[in-house]
């Protein structure tokens, strides 16, 4: 990929302090995402996907805060910046699609106060003009009589009508970029592939960043270009879906995938089954490499030094298996306790 | 859901002895309830004087300021006297007694009995529930002070002029606890019937077990905490009404009087410079009530999950 | 902090004082409160002290007392009994003008006395003895008593004159039923001679007059109010808050505990004088047993020694330093000193003796002491409750335990007529100023017309035989020397327990001059002002 | 819809019936209204004639009825007191009460909310800890202890604002009110604080935690990941969610204004109902406090109904599942 990158995640460091020590819910995270592109990212709930998006748009809660890291947008830096200039930002240039699309509506708000709301703050349009564009936003997610419905409650939309909604506003002012943080998990399995086809029809035409958040192999193996798979707040295995999907390096991308069935997301339950444990507390992440545990390759190495991102095929994986002298190491990891 | 013996112990290892630990209100609160609370029930042994009778008095030491002598009797008082020359440290210490039994008898009352209501109100549901949660409309519909004077003046018909004095706390706690009982009802009664329909009930239920059983052994625990809370504010309320209803001169007798009475009195000594009347008995009863309301405020932050 | 106040206060009453100032050039508006207000305009509607001193202000009687106390002429010049000494005699002010304009002639006069004697009306009683009331010519009136009366006048300071034709045209000639809720035209409007009329009234909050401009007796009373604005303020603290803040100009009943302040107070002055009023406790000596003790079969009370006791036990003098600051003068007989009937023997108290209070107690059997109830009511007399507080600790201090039940007056004298108390405190007024007012309500055994608040249950038939003579007694020094043989019994016998006479006070502004009235009646058209 | 009002008018009468009965007994037992309305002087005929013409010898059910069915036609009796008709001397007072409880609901519900409303955004700051302390100090004085305060330091101390009454009214339409003059405003402004005081602290709380609540939804996080302003966020978003619970308590709340009026009333002798009510104990006035006490319940149904209306207005979610379902 030769053209700079819309979003470019340097060591990201995301921390919180508690009154029993500071937790890193992302630590050290790195990753770009090209226009057009769709990175999804996927991990176990508390890997530390959501955080990066919120981290991204700027919308930690407090105590939460970014500790270290960088992240920029079209080149620019947006983690140090103010928060009404961040505020310009988000909606604008970021957009956000959230899990619950239900919940992620104003009950009391018409669909087309929220939409003109959104237009206005960042076009600038008078009331008459926003709501125009609103209805055309509505007609481009597929709302069947969008004039119509504009003034209509959430509570009156189907659970699929109301994601398209909600993408809808996420995408009115046309942003570069879209964080979606696991759109479809609420949602009716025989809606999911339309909403998540309908994103990326949507984002493709605008040529927008995709930033896809999910916990569902099967969404990433049918809408994501490249993969990132995080556990405990660091990002495992990054690379091609094909690869990362079809020929994992790292043993935890491995069970990952093992225990996904490839074209349907409703086993979610059954994940990971292969994997033994559990992913550890924030609290209480292992030393070395935070998989090693439970990993059925783990060697000494693991539990003393964090495996840096190391090439394997086209991905990068934090593994000392990918390694190329993991031999090397796995031997002189076990000779101190031969001596011994 | 565990059971609210777990969670009370959890609570009490970690998070609950934890956020006390770390809430300076919380433990001053806690520590000026305290100190009231032995006072009051340590007056009769350490109160300078016994104020509630009559025989010891001097009506000559009445209105000596504190820390003054009398300028017919020669006596000093450390926070003066009152208008029948009570000493007033003694009496606020007697009045504490009675205010914070009356609060903590009316909280109780009020407590048994909604919750008791609740419990049968959403176990049975029907025409149980219907009736309770009726009367509880009915009983909502009118303020808590104007209930209160209610019985108050029912209770006042009925019971010989004699036995009124004797007669009063008690009314109060009944008049201040029937005015409170609703939102335990109410609380107890929504939790219920979540409860109900979970396994455990069902099981307890096809194990035979007989319904008080289940409603106490099973419903009940898992409910406390809400109750807990309601209590906390439920007795600072009820020091409050008690203390409403004693200046409206429906409350304590002035021969035992608590800090409601107290303050009636002592209003009226506010513009000629007899301050300390007012004053002591009012900044105890604002503390009695403000660290009750505190450690209520603190415990149902510390006992929300989502809060924490 | 005391500094700022101390300016602050300096401030506030500059501010009032210089308000004085301004406000008393030319038009002196008197913003009057007291703790409770008028119940009806209509003058014969209501025997009560409030509600006649605002009629006072609009109506005028025959004859009214003067703010010493002195009864002085009004709508009638002069008044004599004629040769019949059964017939009184009156002769009319002439050119007297309604406030509606109708002048008032001796029709309005005989039609308003007649108007007083009807059922309805609450004057009635204080009439019981006039037999006629008729018109001799326009200026004159005669009254026939059915006995002769030398005391009459003393009962017509209250009666006022209304208009008969504006009374009649506006369907008004039966006084409004109070009893039965009944309402007229007078209870909201008025239409007298007096010097002042009305402009507006809001019962229970606010009431204006302004001064008559046609008032008969301008040249004989200084009228200097122009105007009066009458607020009740029934809670006490807030009544004196008004007067420091400087609200108001004149109040008819400060607290006794904020005298001092409210005189204290730059601007403010406080005036006294003794009420005809006397504070006393009543007990049951009659019954053989009584309720409201722990003694089984018999009557602690019923013994004089328990009672003389009980006498010396009080102490009068503590009550008077401490719980009235100096505000009551304390006695031994139940009649403040202007009554007749009353000597300094009678007025005087035993010095409190507790080691020979408890010997007396012992004497009678009661060497233990007993308990009892002692109903008080808390919203009558100045302090009351306080003075019932205090004697419950004297009392038990020689074994007499005493249980208090202070209540509210409503509640508290039904407990009296009907004689469920038998330890009881009561305050008595004697608007007549002579001792056989108090003998019929009080010292003579309970019947039909007579000893109708006497809880003592006391009943001695010789006793009641010379009460009943003293109303046809003609010969004065005969008179007084009944009275004074039934003062010596009802004093051997302790018949009550006489605490102190209160003392009145009026708090007002410091350019104010004005008497108290030992009625609590204040007559405005006396007032002046000084600057 | 209508339905659903036809309901809840028939439970309110219900309830009304019950409150009837209930304040009507109550003073069954209370004093003797015999002794206050003649005097100390009268005589025992006098007492006989006026029980009898006052009924007051028929048995309690027959008078119940009597007064039920009186009620009904709006004729409470007339006052023993003031010998004048009860609805009358009520009609007479309560625009003073009502405005009292208006003022001091608007002081409380301003404050109430704009307060809430800071705490909640500031949730750890050191001001809004402290307002969150200082409004417990405000739940824990007692009404009648703030108003003696508050004469104490603006009227006696400082002689700033009137200590009692209505001061200067202005009539409109045969309203009396005392927002119309200068001096009328700076009467009802102690009277007003006093009584709202205790229920601004509550509105305050209650907007705080709903306020709190809603923060944490996810429209909130997606209002703001749409970019919009933090007061668009606050104020157009979480506000309105917050009011739902804010309207149904300050609603019942206003029953409760109403009646701690009695105290407010009697300290500032404001001439209103409550200060009526508590002359006509005093005096053992039946009728009066009778007619008092349905006068809160009926407003009490009132208040609640209104609120039940509202409820259609804010969320539109009822409105929908109502229409559907009745």
């Amino acid at each position: 990929m030769t053209q700079s990158p819309v979003l470019s995640v340097t060591d990201l460091v995301v921390e919180i302090p508690t009154r029993r020590g500071v937790l890193r819910p992302v630590d050290s995270v790195s990753f770009d995402i090209a226009a057009g592109e769709v990175l999804g990212v996927v991990g176990e709930s508390g890997a530390g996907k959501s955080m990066t998006g919120s981290a991204v748009i700027g919308l930690i809660d407090p105590p939460g805060r970014i500790a270290s890291g960088e992240v920029r947008l079209n080149g620019a830096r947006i983690d140090n910046l103010r928060p009404s200039e961040m505020r310009r930002i988000r909606g604008k240039r970021i957009g956000m699609v959230f899990q619950d699309p239900m919940a992620s509506l104003n009950p009391l708000l018409t669909v087309g106060d929220q939409l003109e709301e959104t237009i206005q703050v960042h076009l600038g349009l008078r009331r008459a003009e926003a709501r125009k564009r609103a209805i055309a936003a509505l007609e481009e997610v597929g709302i069947p009589a969008a004039d119509r419905r504009i003034d209509s409650y959430p509570h009156e939309f189907s659970g699929g009508m109301r994601q398209r909604v909600v993408i809808a506003l996420a995408l009115a002012a046309e942003p570069e970029m879209v964080i979606a943080d696991e759109p479809t998990t609420a949602l009716d399995v025989s809606v999911q592939a339309q909403i998540v086809a309908l994103l990326r029809r949507l984002c493709r035409e605008r040529g927008a960043a995709v930033m896809l958040i999910t916990h569902d192999m099967g969404v990433i193996a049918e809408t994501a270009d490249r993969v990132a798979v995080m556990y405990a707040g660091r990002v495992v295995e990054i690379g091609p879906v094909r690869e990362v999907v079809g020929a994992p390096s790292h043993p935890y991308s491995v069970g990952l995938m093992g225990a996904t069935p490839s074209t349907s997301g409703d086993a979610a339950s059954e994940r990971l089954k292969q994997i033994p444990g559990a992913m550890p507390r924030l609290l209480s992440i292992p030393s070395g490499c935070a998989f090693h545990p439970r990993c059925p390759r783990a060697f000494d190495t693991c539990d003393r030094e964090a495996p840096p991102l190391l090439r394997s095929g086209s991905s990068l994986a934090a593994c000392w298996l990918c390694s190329p002298d993991h031999q090397h190491l796995v031997q002189s990891a076990t000779l101190p306790e031969a001596i011994e | 859901m565990a059971s609210f013996n777990q969670r009370l112990q959890t609570a009490l290892d970690s998070d609950l002895a934890f956020a006390f630990k770390r809430s300076p209100v919380a433990m001053t609160a806690t520590t000026i309830f305290a100190l009231l609370a032995i006072a009051a029930v340590l007056a009769p042994l350490i109160a300078p004087y016994n104020p509630f009778d009559p025989a010891t008095l001097n009506l000559m030491n009445g209105f000596t300021p504190p820390m003054e002598a009398n300028e017919f009797t020669g006596q000093t008082f450390t926070l003066g006297t009152d208008d029948q020359g009570r000493d007033v440290l003694s009496t606020i210490m007697y009045g504490l007694r009675i205010s914070l039994f009356v609060g903590v008898a009316a909280v109780l009352f009020a407590a048994v009995l909604g919750v008791t209501l609740g419990l049968l109100a959403g176990y049975f549901g029907g025409w149980v529930d219907t009736v309770v949660m009726r009367i509880a409309d009915v009983q909502i519909t009118f303020p808590s002070i104007l209930i209160a004077m209610l019985i108050f003046g029912v209770a006042k018909g009925l019971t010989p002029v004699e036995a009124r004095d004797e007669m009063a706390i008690w009314v109060l706690i009944l008049s201040i606890g029937l005015s409170e009982w609703v939102y335990y009802a109410r609380t107890v009664r929504g939790a219920t019937m979540v409860e109900k329909s979970k396994e455990y009930v069902a099981a307890a239920r096809l194990a035979n077990r007989s319904p008080l059983a289940i409603m106490f052994g099973h419903v009940l625990p898992n409910v406390m905490g809400p109750v807990l809370v309601l209590g906390t504010i439920g007795l600072a309320l009820a020091i409050i009404a008690e203390a409403t209803l004693s200046y409206l001169g429906v409350g304590a007798p002035p021969t035992q009087p608590s800090l409601g009475t107290l303050i009636r009195v002592g209003q009226d000594y506010l513009f000629n410079g007899e301050w300390w009347i007012l004053f002591f008995p009012a900044v105890t009863l604002l503390a009695l009530a403000l660290s009750v309301n505190l450690l209520g405020d603190w415990l149902r932050d510390a006992l929300n999950p989502r809060l924490r | 902090m005391t500094s700022t106040l101390t300016s602050r206060l300096a401030i506030a009453a500059l501010t009032a004082s210089f308000a004085v100032v301004t406000t008393s050039v030319e038009a002196e508006t008197l913003r009057w409160a007291r703790a409770g207000d008028s119940l009806t305009l209509d003058p014969h509607a209501q025997n009560e002290g409030p509600t006649h001193t605002l009629a006072h202000q609009i109506y005028e009687g025959l004859l009214q007392r003067d703010m010493a106390g002195e009864i002085i002429p009004a709508l009638a010049t002069d008044w004599a009994v004629t040769d019949d000494p059964k017939v009184w005699r009156f002769n009319l002010r002439q050119g007297v003008k309604f406030h509606g304009g109708e002048e008032f002639t001796a029709d309005d006069a005989v039609f308003s006395l007649k108007r007083a004697m009807k059922p309805t009306s609450a004057m009635k009683e204080l009439l019981a003895s006039v037999a006629d009331v008729r018109k001799v010519d326009d200026y004159t009136v005669d009254i026939e008593t059915v006995g002769p009366n030398p005391l009459l006048p003393n009962n017509l300071t209250n009666m006022f004159m209304v208009d008969e034709g504006w009374t009649t045209a506006n369907d008004a000639v039966e006084p409004q039923d109070v009893a039965n809720g009944g309402e007229n035209y007078l209870v909201r409007n008025t239409n007298g001679t007096g010097a002042f009329m009305m402009v507006s009234r809001a019962p229970d909050e606010k009431t204006v007059l302004k001064a008559n401009p046609d008032y008969w007796g301008k040249g004989e009373f200084p009228l200097e109010v122009t105007e009066i604005i009458y607020t009740p303020i029934q809670n006490s603290a807030t009544r004196v808050a008004a007067l420091l803040s400087g609200e108001v100009d004149f109040i008819q009943d400060v607290p006794v505990q904020d005298l001092e302040r409210a005189d204290a107070q730059e601007g403010l002055k406080v005036v006294k004088a003794p009420q005809n009023r006397t504070i006393f406790f009543g007990m049951n000596m009659g019954d053989s047993d009584i309720t409201a003790d722990n003694v089984e079969g018999k009557n602690p009370l019923a013994d004089v020694r328990v009672r003389k006791a009980m006498n010396m036990a009080i102490n009068r003098e503590a009550i008077q330093k401490v719980v009235m600051r100096g505000q009551s003068d304390p006695t031994g007989v139940i009649i403040p000193p202007f009554v007749n009937g009353w000597t300094a023997e009678l007025a005087a108290y035993p010095t409190p003796d507790i080691a020979a209070a408890k010997a007396m107690m012992a004497d009678a059997g009661y060497a233990d002491g007993f308990a009892i109830r002692l109903d008080c009511p808390n919203d009558r007399y100045i302090n009351d409750e306080a003075i019932c507080q205090a004697a419950v600790g004297m009392l038990g201090q020689i074994g007499v335990t005493v249980n208090l039940n202070a209540q509210p007056k409503a509640q508290h004298f039904p407990l009296i007529k009907n004689k469920e108390t038998d330890f009881y405190m009561l305050g008595w007024g004697v608007p007549p100023f002579d001792s056989e007012y108090v003998f019929n309500f009080l010292v003579h055994s309970t019947t039909d017309k007579y000893g109708s608040w006497n809880g003592t249950r006391y009943s001695n038939a010789e006793i009641d035989a010379l009460v009943v003579s003293l109303a046809t007694e003609t010969d004065t020094e005969k008179r007084n020397l009944a009275i004074n043989k039934i003062w010596e019994t009802v004093q051997s016998e302790q018949l009550y327990l006489p605490i102190h006479n209160q003392i009145l006070n009026w708090g007002m502004k410091d350019n104010i001059n004005f008497d108290v009235q030992p009625e609590d009646q204040p007559h405005f058209k006396f007032m002046t002002f000084s600057n | 819809m209508l339905a659903f009002v036809i309901r809840r008018v028939l439970q309110a009468l219900g309830v009304l019936l019950v409150v009837g009965f209930i304040s009507f007994c109550m003073f069954q037992f209370m004093g003797d209204p015999v002794e206050g309305l003649l005097g100390q002087e009268a005589t025992e005929e006098q007492r006989r004639e006026l029980i009898e013409r006052l009924g007051l010898e028929d048995p309690i059910p027959v008078q119940f009825v009597r007064f039920v069915g009186n009620a009904v036609q709006g004729d409470f009796g007339l006052s023993y007191r003031l010998a004048r008709p009860v609805s009358e001397l009520i009609l007479e007072r309560l625009p003073a009460t009502l405005e009292l409880a208006f003022v001091s609901a608007i002081i409380a519900m301003a404050l109430g909310i704009v307060l809430g409303v800071f705490t909640a955004i500031n949730r750890s700051g050191f001001a809004a800890n402290f307002i969150m302390t200082a409004s417990l100090i405000g739940v824990s004085l007692p009404t009648f202890l703030i108003g003696i305060l508050l004469i104490y330091v603006f009227s006696v101390q400082l002689g700033w604002l009137p200590s009692f009454g209505r001061g200067e009214t202005v009539e409109f339409f045969g309203w009396r009110s005392n927002l119309g003059s200068w001096d009328g405003l700076r009467s009802i402004l102690l009277p007003a604080i006093t009584l709202g005081l205790y229920q601004m602290t509550l509105i305050m709380r209650l907007v705080r935690a709903e306020m709190l609540e809603v923060l944490r939804q996810d429209y909130i996080r997606f209002a703001r990941a749409r970019g919009l302003s933090e007061r668009a966020v606050n104020f157009g978003h979480a506000l309105k969610n917050t009011l739902v619970p804010v309207v149904t308590v300050t609603g019942l709340q206003l029953g409760s204004i109403i009646a701690f009026a009695i105290v407010t009333e009697s300290v500032f002798q404001w001439p209103g109902v409550g200060f009526l009510f508590i002359r006509s104990v005093e005096f053992v006035d039946v009728p009066v406090m009778a007619a008092y006490l349905l006068l809160i319940g009926a407003l009490f149904v009132v208040i609640n109904l209104i609120v039940d209306l509202l409820y259609f207005v804010i969320d539109p979610r009822l409105r929908s599942d109502r229409a559907g379902s009745h």
